[in-house]
């Protein structure tokens, strides 16, 4: 039997859903640990130190996944000390690879956001305006730090250098599973890329205008915007038929489209298939063509009134133009 | 009469002012004369009605035409607006130029009195003799208009007071 | 690695004397790939393209930029130069440093030498990205379809016939002939128009290469310059037409009445009727949607038996029909019969209609004695419903004083705003007509302005201000109907500066031209597009007149705007000349800077399909059984829209191109 | 030295790009600022071409196409309002300043009009001052 | 609808209070409610306002409107040019937003605010529209039978179309006064001035003399096209002009004929047995003659 891969899991700014994705192999995961060998995994399971890892030799973790996004000082250094020590770094889920959600919170400064959660907020009671302090003295003598909240979220390979992605959010199970097969088996796409099939949701989804039978279905343009909150979808129907704006045109489908199979729109989680490089232009693109009409756009600008959050909802921080300003 | 030595009109300006006043229809008139066709201050004799006050106005003829009362004559009947292939609006054109030759005061006398009673009792017309016919046909002396309300003809005064008419001081 | 050549052009002074060329060939120079980069001082004259050639030749460079005038203009002339040394053609860019540099820059010369290096940067950018791209060909069907059976398609019908194409020419009613068989005569010669007509009517008719399909209607269109297919809707006639010799005893027969449209509603005709007496075909038809079904009979039921005599009870049409071309009891299918025809070039030639009266309320549209001009030229019609008697409608008696009203509907916003062309031609035809039989008509013509551009056309608006018929300035605003049917025109002289009234007996009303109500559909069939005042869209308004926005389409006559018998005579023969091109080249080329799927990167979303104004991609099925765009190149014309929709960058647009876009934004932003 | 905004314009070969040449038949003037992108149609143009320009510190970019009713392609300029529209609207809402970028329909006949309005751009953009984008990597 | 504000304006409570009157006598009994617009002013006349301002104008006329928005009710004027004015200002006002922004600003300067809810109809629209003829054929107790009219629309209540809530189908020719009277039993020829101008408004004030020529134009075309036993208007600016213009022509000799002018719910009002010294007491031109023909001797103006 051969040597065992050295894997490693950093959470950074997240929820620790991607790994949960993990876990969610269940049996798989335990036939995974065959060939696997997890060196490090913090803070979601071990409660590690910082030099922990350090101390770790140079290139001695052959696979590091990475998830969440970069908000913190701490998320800087950690992202750099884990890329130091994995031989191949892995952006594992959409924050890491490209923003997440959160980062949707470049769209407000630092103060904003710090107003909204530590002082707003209706459950929020904080009369003498105590907000998180990078540093304080506690009853004159024990000097404690935080990490710093950086002006905005980055995703990794903003950071350092990223050697594969994997979209989603969390990623679906069976494609980490897929992913680490591919680790193990060492097929391999060229550095740099996404581990995904490459197709969009709409590739597996079964509503797809163009696979139901009949040459008479086909994708026609939209005359009205529907908000989810609106209707009941018809569950059979492609959702951007019917006026539901949909992503999976858009998105990597490795998750199966596991959203519409319970009538709920892609809202981007996967992804923009490789060869995109902006998701959110790509999206406002694909969006105008598809819309009928004025009438149409304006039903959806008015709808979505924050077009930058519709369109980037998972991916800001990589966006052509936000992730300059 | 002399020949017009168009170069030395002031179209722009004139032209400029017909639009301000509600006249927007000035430049789309192509002289056609559908709208003199059909008007009834050309048809009562009047000398300057529909197409040749478009045209005097295009040309920048306003002061020499600003006390003729013909666009005074106007009945408002709309009947050119209706018909103009240029969708220009006679009707408010003829407006335009009965307002700059407000603006100058240059009205008939009987056009004070409606005004004066439109001040005091908010109806342009009023008569104290109607109280008497009113009562002969068995109404009240007064309607129920602003005739019968102080609070309304204050607020007809405030409207009046704080607008350009306000400012020509012929209240 | 490219080997970019850059050629700057001094136009002579256009360029030279603005922008400081030395500068930007030295600019040029730096920039990556480029290997050289010259000076002439007219790069189109021959020695400024025998530096090109030399250049290919030598095997210096193998992509060339130009930096000189728009590419709208020399584009096609440099890229023959590559031709000719053998390098493809597209791998060819211009960098447009007169048109939009010198010639607006001229006042800012440091300014324009400036935009110049950019300019010619971003064109090297673009020119490093360049691919090769091949011409691809397809062969033509040897055949012409003509849509539209007035004097336009009759004769282009003819023409294409003649230069020995099969042509389909297709007309709605049963007879070809148009407008033009309406008219009783034409301007500016007064010839019977009937009487020029009928025999290239005739000629159409009997013509071994032209196929009559009359009483028929384009169903659809699908193809593309070269392979257009068409199917053609051939009408229920409810007459067997093989049979039918054109006597007409049905029409006689016939208890039904309706208006009669080829008389313009003045009369009634049945519901079985022959078109108008020259028909070419000369063939009956029973207009089902006014056939009254005698004896309760319905189309397709069997008849009644006689009690008496035992024998069936005829329909009074089947019973006149001496051919026996009429059987009412066959059932038929009411749509009609589709025909499939495949062509290589198609000529829209469907005409145009008049406004009906019902349009201007202020003009008694609903006096009988108030007509549109169309209704009188049937009116004073030998063929007309009065035998050519001039007898006013309301009553019969013999009219006075006619007003003529041009402009009605015409050059008006609130209905076309664009002029009629023919109707102060028209009318004064109509005019002069009258005035010649009836000299004690008393005639007037109310104008805007009289327009009378064309050979000898004033001389004869002249004639008849000489014949005494009067001609006012000024448009009409309103008529009042008058007691026994007469009208009060109210009107303005603007020569007199004041109002008139007219009372006439008749008011005729020169309605505008305009297409057909049901042109909207049909463009849409053919993918043609109309223009602001509802015609259809020429390609180009002055130097492609004919040409459309598709290959292949051509139109002619009033159906691209209004315009007399010679103009449209010239415009069909036009047309035809344009539509035989295609059809002896024998094959058409196919621009390659066109859309392609790459069906590896298609995810099958079908986002791009409804997206083409052509209709050229479609959604096939891969080997997977997985739904993947495909796009015909034959339809695609190019424009890239779906390339900026495809979320899954799988389609390119060749010529136009991610990475060549990309690379000019970069050199721009350099 | 005196601010000149750089404006990259994509233009539609049948429209925009024939009214430019048009400008210069006519000799129009205007500012040497905007440098055109020949594209078959406005609907070609990806909202992210626009973005990436202003990204790389273009001070200002405009997309040029056909009026409505004169697309040579039909409707693709259709398709340029629905995005283009809605790019507008997201610029501002990603706290950039959506006046650096138009959309302006320019026919082949407009030529005067193309001048007019590239002066009216350049001008505005002097007022707005150099893209603050431009110029060093503000990139991570 | 079974209620509408009741504008009145100027020449009708004023002049004309007969008028007045029998709105309040027709309409309820026909199941339409009258309400009062209690504090309206002049719509304001062409002649006034309009004339210097459109602001101005815009201001009174919408702050006309806002009283019956208060109330909830549609407005309905029986004077042709109070209905022009009004629909014209109404229609400016909702089509142009820079006027609606100073039309804001001015009613502020009162405390009201133009919310457009409120329509603006003739009386002769709800008696068209909303009433219908039928209903009216079966509330009258007194035909006009073997009576000739001539009627006057007026030229207001028909153009600008664009501007009016409720359109004739063809205003050039327009037929719903005729066919109100038709109802009423009444031969209704057409004459050829139809719609011709009376000639009163702003032209009677600026020139009496070619005013009342346009009049005299207009009377001539009836009287020689269709010699009719009265003229019924429903314009109060046609009715007045009609009735007091024949007596001074008559008077200066220019026709020598007099017909009998009504304003329609005048004749209405007689038709379904409403008391003709309420509904049709004040005339220049005699009406006892032909109110006489109608209902009988036992109901005399005198």
């Amino acid at each position: 039997m051969a040597e065992k891969v050295k894997v490693g899991f950093l959470l950074l700014g997240g929820c620790a859903g991607c790994e949960m994705s993990v876990v969610d192999l269940s049996e798989k995961l335990v036939d995974a640990l065959e060939h696997l060998e997890v060196v490090f995994w913090a803070p979601t399971v071990a409660d590690v130190k910082y030099n922990d890892l350090a101390s770790m030799a140079d290139k001695s973790i052959d696979v590091a996944f990475i998830d969440g996004m970069v908000r913190l000082d701490e998320h800087i250094h950690m992202a750099k000390i884990m890329r130091a020590k994995a031989k191949t770094l892995i952006a594992f889920g959409i924050c890491a690879a490209l923003g997440g959600t959160a980062g949707l919170s470049s769209l407000h400064t630092k103060e904003e956001l710090f107003q909204k959660a530590f002082k707003n907020t209706p459950t929020t009671d904080n009369p003498d305006n105590i907000f998180p302090q990078p540093s304080c003295l506690v009853d004159g003598k024990y000097d404690l730090t935080l990490p710093a909240y950086e002006d905005k979220v980055r995703t990794l390979n903003q950071i350092v250098d990223v050697d594969y992605y994997i979209g989603g959010c969390p990623p679906h199970h069976s494609h980490v599973g897929a992913a680490i097969g591919a680790l193990v088996s060492g097929q391999l796409p060229p550095k740099g890329s996404w581990i995904t099939n490459g197709k969009a949701v709409c590739d597996v989804c079964r509503r797809n205008p163009a696979k139901k039978e009949g040459s008479s279905q086909h994708r026609t343009m939209l005359s009205k915007v529907m908000r989810t909150t609106e209707g009941t979808p018809d569950p059979d129907i492609c959702l951007l038929q019917q006026g539901y704006i949909c992503f999976g045109a858009i998105t990597q489908g490795d998750c199966g489209g596991s959203c519409l199979n319970v009538n709920i729109p892609c809202r981007g989680c996967g992804g923009p298939i490789p060869g995109n490089e902006d998701y959110g232009a790509q999206a406002l693109s694909t969006m105008g063509s598809i819309l009928k009409d004025e009438k149409a756009t304006a039903e959806l600008m008015s709808k979505y009134p924050n077009l930058a959050k519709f369109f980037y909802r998972y991916a800001l921080p990589s966006g052509t133009l936000p992730k300059k300003m | 009469m002399a020949a017009i030595n168009l170069t030395k009109m002031d179209k722009k300006e004139v032209i400029q002012k017909v639009i301000e006043n509600g006249g927007t229809g000035i430049t789309k008139c192509i002289q056609c004369n559908a709208c003199a066709s059909v008007c009834p201050v050309a048809k009562a004799g009047f000398p300057l009605y529909g197409r040749l006050l478009f045209r005097k106005l295009q040309t920048g003829h306003f002061e020499e035409i600003i006390e003729d009362s013909s666009s005074w004559a106007c009945q408002a009947c709309n009947r050119c607006t209706e018909i103009c292939p240029r969708d220009a609006k006679p009707f408010e054109m003829v407006f335009a130029f009965r307002r700059m030759q407000a603006n100058e005061l240059a009205i008939s006398t009987s056009a004070f009195t409606p005004l004066m009673n439109l001040h005091a009792t908010g109806h342009a017309v009023y008569s104290e003799a109607s109280k008497d016919l009113r009562v002969s046909v068995g109404l009240s002396p007064e309607p129920v208009t602003s005739i019968s309300s102080e609070e309304a003809q204050q607020e007809m005064r405030t409207l009046l007071d704080n607008s350009p008419m306000g400012e020509l001081g012929i209240f | 690695m490219a080997k970019v050549g850059v050629y700057v052009c001094h136009c002579g002074s256009n360029i030279g004397g603005v922008v400081d060329v030395e500068d930007v060939c030295k600019h040029a120079e730096t920039l990556s790939d480029v290997v050289v980069s010259r000076q002439n001082l007219f790069m189109c004259s021959d020695p400024g393209q025998e530096i090109i050639r030399q250049d290919i030749n030598n095997g210096l460079v193998d992509k060339v930029v130009v930096a000189a005038c728009t590419p709208r203009t020399h584009e096609p002339i440099f890229r023959k130069v590559l031709e000719g040394e053998g390098l493809n053609k597209y791998l060819f860019e211009m960098a447009n440093i007169r048109d939009q540099d010198s010639w607006v820059h001229a006042n800012d010369k440091a300014g324009a030498t400036a935009k110049a290096k950019q300019i010619v940067a971003s064109a090297v950018a673009k020119a490093r990205n360049l691919q090769p791209l091949e011409d691809k060909y397809v062969d033509v069907t040897k055949a012409a379809l003509v849509i539209g059976g007035g004097v336009a398609g009759i004769f282009a019908a003819l023409d294409l016939a003649n230069m020995g194409n099969k042509v389909y020419l297709v007309e709605k009613e049963p007879s070809i002939g148009g407008v033009m068989a309406q008219l009783d005569k034409t301007f500016p010669t007064n010839d019977c128009s009937a009487c020029i007509l009928t025999p290239v009517m005739v000629d159409a008719g009997t013509h071994p290469n032209i196929e009559l399909l009359t009483y028929s209607e384009i169903d659809s269109v699908e193809g593309y310059i070269g392979n257009f297919d068409v199917k053609i809707r051939r009408k229920q006639a409810y007459v067997d037409w093989e049979k039918c010799t054109g006597c007409g005893a049905c029409a006689d027969a016939c208890p039904a009445k309706t208006p009669d449209a080829f008389n313009a509603g003045l009369n009634n005709r049945g519901a079985a009727y022959i078109h108008f007496p020259q028909a070419v075909p000369k063939k009956a038809v029973i207009d089902m949607t006014h056939c009254i079904n005698c004896g309760g009979r319905k189309i397709g039921s069997e008849p009644k038996i006689s009690k008496k005599t035992g024998n069936p009870i005829l329909a009074p049409c089947e019973k006149a029909c001496p051919a026996g071309a009429i059987n009412r009891s066959v059932a038929v299918d009411e749509g009609g019969r589709i025909m499939d025809v495949k062509v290589g070039a198609i000529v829209v030639a469907t005409g145009y209609k008049v406004m009906e009266k019902e349009n201007f309320k202020n003009l008694a549209p609903d006096s009988p004695n108030v007509l549109t001009a169309l209704q009188l030229e049937r009116l004073i019609s030998a063929t007309g419903p009065t035998g050519g008697q001039f007898l006013r409608p309301g009553d019969g008696k013999k009219p006075h004083t006619i007003s003529f009203l041009s402009c009605v509907g015409s050059r008006d916003e609130r209905h076309h705003t664009h002029c009629s062309r023919v109707c102060c031609m028209y009318m004064i035809k109509q005019a002069k007509l009258l005035k010649e039989k009836y000299p004690d008509l008393e005639i007037y013509m109310h104008f805007m302005d009289v327009r009378t551009p064309g050979k000898d056309f004033d001389e004869y608006y002249t004639g008849a201000i000489d014949m005494g018929i009067n001609i006012i300035r000024g448009r009409v605003g309103g008529i009042d109907t008058l007691p026994e049917g007469n009208l009060r025109v109210m009107g303005y002289d603007s020569d007199l500066a004041a109002n008139i009234e007219i009372d006439a007996d008749l008011v005729v009303l020169a309605t505008a031209i305009e297409l057909q109500d049901d042109i909207k559909p049909f463009a849409q069939k053919l993918s043609l597009t109309l223009d602001g005042s509802g015609f259809f869209k020429e390609l180009h308004p002055k130097l492609k007149p004919v040409d459309t926005p598709v290959e292949g389409i051509f139109l002619a006559g009033c159906c691209q705007g209004p315009k007399d018998i010679p103009d449209t005579v010239a415009q069909a023969k036009g047309a035809a000349a344009s539509a035989a091109v295609p059809l002896s080249q024998g094959r058409v080329r196919i621009n390659p800077t066109i859309s392609e799927v790459n069906q590896e990167k298609c995810s099958g979303c079908g986002i791009c399909e409804p997206l083409c104004p052509y209709a050229a991609i479609s959604m096939i099925e891969n080997v997977a059984g997985h739904p993947r765009a495909r796009i015909e190149m034959t339809q695609c014309k190019g424009c890239g829209v779906c390339t900026t929709a495809c979320p899954s960058t799988a389609i390119q647009l060749y010529g136009y191109t991610e990475d060549q876009i990309m690379a000019q934004i970069c050199a721009l932003t350099a | 030295m005196e601010f000149v905004p750089n404006i990259i314009g994509f233009a539609c070969q049948w429209c925009t790009y024939a009214g430019a040449d048009l400008a210069g038949n006519l000799r129009c003037k205007y500012p040497p600022t905007v440098k055109l992108i020949k594209v078959p149609c406005s609907g070609r143009v990806k909202p992210e071409y626009v973005m990436q320009a202003l990204a790389q510190g273009a001070d200002g970019v405009l997309v040029g196409g056909c009026h409505f009713g004169d697309c040579h392609y039909k409707d693709g300029n259709h398709k340029t309002k629905n995005r283009m529209d809605m790019l507008k609207s997201m610029l501002g809402d990603l706290g950039f300043d959506p006046r650096r970028f138009r959309r302006e329909w320019i026919s082949g006949a407009e030529g005067k009009k193309f001048a007019e309005v590239i002066t009216d751009f350049t001008k505005e953009l002097i007022e707005l001052g150099p893209n603050p984008l431009k110029g060093g990597e503000n990139n991570g | 609808m079974d209620k509408c504000g009741m504008y009145l304006g100027c020449n009708i409570p004023f002049k004309a209070p007969d008028i007045e009157q029998s709105f309040y006598k027709v309409f309820p009994a026909l199941g339409i409610e009258v309400v009062d617009m209690e504090g309206a002013t002049c719509c304001p006349a062409w002649g006034t306002a309009p004339s210097f301002d459109v602001d101005t104008w815009l201001a009174v006329s919408g702050r006309n409107i806002t009283i019956a928005e208060q109330k909830n009710v549609d407005i309905m004027t029986g004077c042709n040019s109070c209905f022009g004015v009004l629909s014209e200002a109404r229609h400016m006002i909702n089509h142009d937003p820079e006027r609606k922004k100073t039309v804001d600003r001015n009613l502020g300067l009162i405390n009201r605010k133009f919310q457009g809810t409120s329509e603006i109809y003739h009386v002769s629209h709800v008696l068209y529209k909303n009433i219908g003829v039928d209903k009216i054929k079966e509330n009258i107790t007194h035909p006009l039978t073997d009576l000739k009219i001539a009627v006057q629309p007026g030229c207001h209540i028909l153009w600008p179309s664009e501007v009016m809530a409720v359109k004739e189908k063809n205003s050039f020719f327009p037929t719903i006064l005729k066919e109100l009277c038709q109802a009423l039993g009444a031969d209704v020829p057409h004459y050829s001035k139809l719609n011709a101008c009376c000639g009163m408004g702003a032209m009677r004030s600026t020139d009496q003399v070619r005013s009342l020529g346009l009049v005299k134009d207009k009377l001539i075309s009836m009287q020689e096209e269709i010699a009719p036993d009265m003229i019924v208007t429903t314009c109060s600016s046609c009715y007045l002009q009609f009735d007091g213009a024949q007596k001074i022509l008559r008077e200066k000799g220019e026709i020598d004929f007099q017909i009998p002018v009504f304003y329609y719910t005048q004749l209405l009002a007689l038709c379904m047995g409403f008391d003709p010294k309420q509904v049709a007491a004040i005339s220049e031109t005699p009406r006892d003659a032909i109110i006489q023909k109608i209902q009988g001797a036992t109901r005399l103006v005198n």
